[in-house]
């Protein structure tokens, strides 16, 4: 006799597997007979079709796997092609302003600035195209340099870099001070 | 019979852990804490407790002193009335306070817990939709990310950048947990030194350090300077004091 | 108004995508309102319910995601492979708990209420994906800023942030005023 219980377990067993499960399989694990299982199985699957849901339940010999309703197909497909969202965040802005405004400049010298690893955000923005690869470093390790791209310059509607608005004479002399300085306590440092 | 050196100790995740554990274990009152007892207690517990990382053992280290500096108030006479103006506050309220607050979340980490449990009843299933679609990435329009996002924009956010970077009160100390700790071995050092020395004969001390992120990285740059020196493989060589260091390679 | 048709696509979809699926996506994917997912599902939802079934949708803010019925778990786990699950400390469980309730957090203010340095089990919640980076304190050094993710949502099997089961305000209002209190009668008696 087939129980609703029995039919309760195996459709959450089938669901979870995913893949087809033997009857012989599943009669061991539930302690119930393997006719049992096939026809619990087989009441399952039909209550699938006559109520035309959006999963059904397919017998290959002696084994059933739960799938989704043919007809679907179309839809499943529009919903994982769906484009995930790229958000810009924090992060990635950030990151961006200091290749914009200092490069060529290498990922340790954009974590320095931010206070952050940054690897994520510059790989992101590689991925892009909106920075890339513009050479390496001269220092050991040799250490890749990034730019901004043609794209961001389209992105912003600018034709080229020289029109990125400027920082202050007064920050870039300041900056300079702060670059010196730091260098300075770094050598004493050693 | 309890042999006090046979009871195992349990592990307490912290110095406030701990405190309440002797609280409870004593019957006590949160609001009047017999300090003289606990802090006898807890100072058992810590010359008992297992070897812990420094962070821990430091904090329960701090806990100590400050039970130990609450004891010493409590200890002293009450001063006669010479103040009145002045009100007097428990040596013991701040810890109070800090216990309270700590007794909330350790209490809401416990039913997270059972919370945890019923919620593992659950079973979800892996994606089955063909490799080639579930992996599929629409490519990102770099118009719609950046929407909104002016050049003006891009400069204050530079701008707040650099800000940030002066800000940062302590340097040193903010590196620490935020970036990641990159582990720079001497060897691969030593080796992208030697590198660097056959493709230049001639180079600055100072220019090494360019692009180094962490004081780690500086100090095993500048072993891999005194190694490839040891070697015979460079030679610096400075014309001032102070002034930049010179380094001559030898298998350029 | 909910179709038998959407509601169909829907079950066949969330089977098949395994993960949670935000109605938004599904929304757009599908050519319908949010608000028609949301309905749709909710009815789904409850049919599993009213049923009995062996598969449950939950929800998590405006997500959906399929599952199996809690109480068929002895049955399921002697087939199905439970996934393995980090361990929580207790340290890492009350870091947690301090990121749940006082959400956006910085670490500074978790190691303090924890009276001990709590970077070690912020960067472990990270890693499992209990807890993320959701933007950074107006403060000097603007510190990053912690909340807890939707994977947090079903470890715990909380359906949403605001329905935090665990202590009513009630509770927490009482804890503070004992506090407070407290605080003001012992300063009398001195």
């Amino acid at each position: 006799m087939v129980t609703d219980e029995l039919k309760k377990e195996l459709e959450g067993i089938y669901f979870a597997l995913g893949r087809s499960l033997s009857a012989e399989t599943a009669a061991k694990a539930l302690g119930v007979s393997e006719k049992e299982i096939i026809e619990a199985s087989e009441e399952l699957s039909k209550e699938y079709e006559n109520e035309d849901r959006g999963i059904r339940l397919v017998r290959y010999e002696d084994s059933f796997q739960m799938c989704t309703a043919r007809d679907i197909y179309p839809s499943l497909i529009k919903i994982a092609k769906q484009p995930k969202k790229a958000v810009l965040t924090n992060a990635l802005l950030e990151t961006l302003s200091i290749v914009a405004y200092r490069q060529p400049v290498t990922k340790s010298a954009i974590a320095k600035i931010r206070g952050v690893n940054s690897d994520h955000s510059v790989n992101k923005l590689v991925e892009y195209e909106l920075i890339e690869e513009v050479g390496r470093m001269d220092a050991p390790g040799r250490p890749i340099l990034f730019g901004t791209t043609e794209e961001f310059l389209r992105v912003f509607g600018i034709e080229s870099l020289s029109s990125l608005p400027l920082l202050s004479d007064e920050q870039i002399a300041e900056f300079k001070k702060e670059a010196t300085e730091e260098a300075e306590k770094e050598t004493i440092d050693i | 019979m309890e042999d006090a050196l046979d009871v195992k100790l349990p592990a307490f995740s912290g110095p406030l852990e701990l405190l309440l554990h002797l609280i409870e274990k004593n019957k006590v009152s949160i609001y009047d804490i017999p300090i003289a007892v606990i802090t006898d207690q807890y100072m058992a517990y810590l010359d008992r407790m297992e070897e812990t990382d420094l962070d821990t053992m430091s904090a329960f280290l701090v806990m100590a002193s400050t039970l130990l500096s609450i004891k010493a108030k409590m200890l002293l006479p009450e001063k006669k009335k010479q103040d009145e103006e002045e009100e007097e506050v428990d040596p013991r309220q701040e810890l109070v306070e800090a216990l309270l607050e700590y007794k909330m979340y350790h209490e809401l980490a416990a039913e997270l817990k059972v919370r945890e449990g019923a919620a593992g009843l659950v079973l979800y299933k892996d994606p089955t939709i063909p490799k080639e679609v579930r992996e599929y990435e629409a490519p990102v329009s770099p118009d719609e990310l950046l929407d909104g996002i002016t050049l003006k924009k891009l400069n204050e956010v530079f701008n707040e950048v650099l800000r940030r970077q002066k800000e940062r009160v302590d340097p040193i100390r903010s590196k620490f947990g935020s970036i990641k700790k990159e582990k720079v071995s001497l060897e691969k050092k030593t080796g992208e030194l030697l590198d660097f020395a056959r493709n230049h004969s001639h180079f600055s001390f100072k220019n090494l350090f360019e692009g180094t992120t962490s004081k780690t990285e500086v100090i095993v740059t500048f072993l891999a300077v005194l190694e490839l020196m040891k070697t015979g493989q460079i030679k610096a060589r400075q014309e001032e004091i102070f002034g930049d260091i010179e380094m001559e390679s030898q298998v350029a």
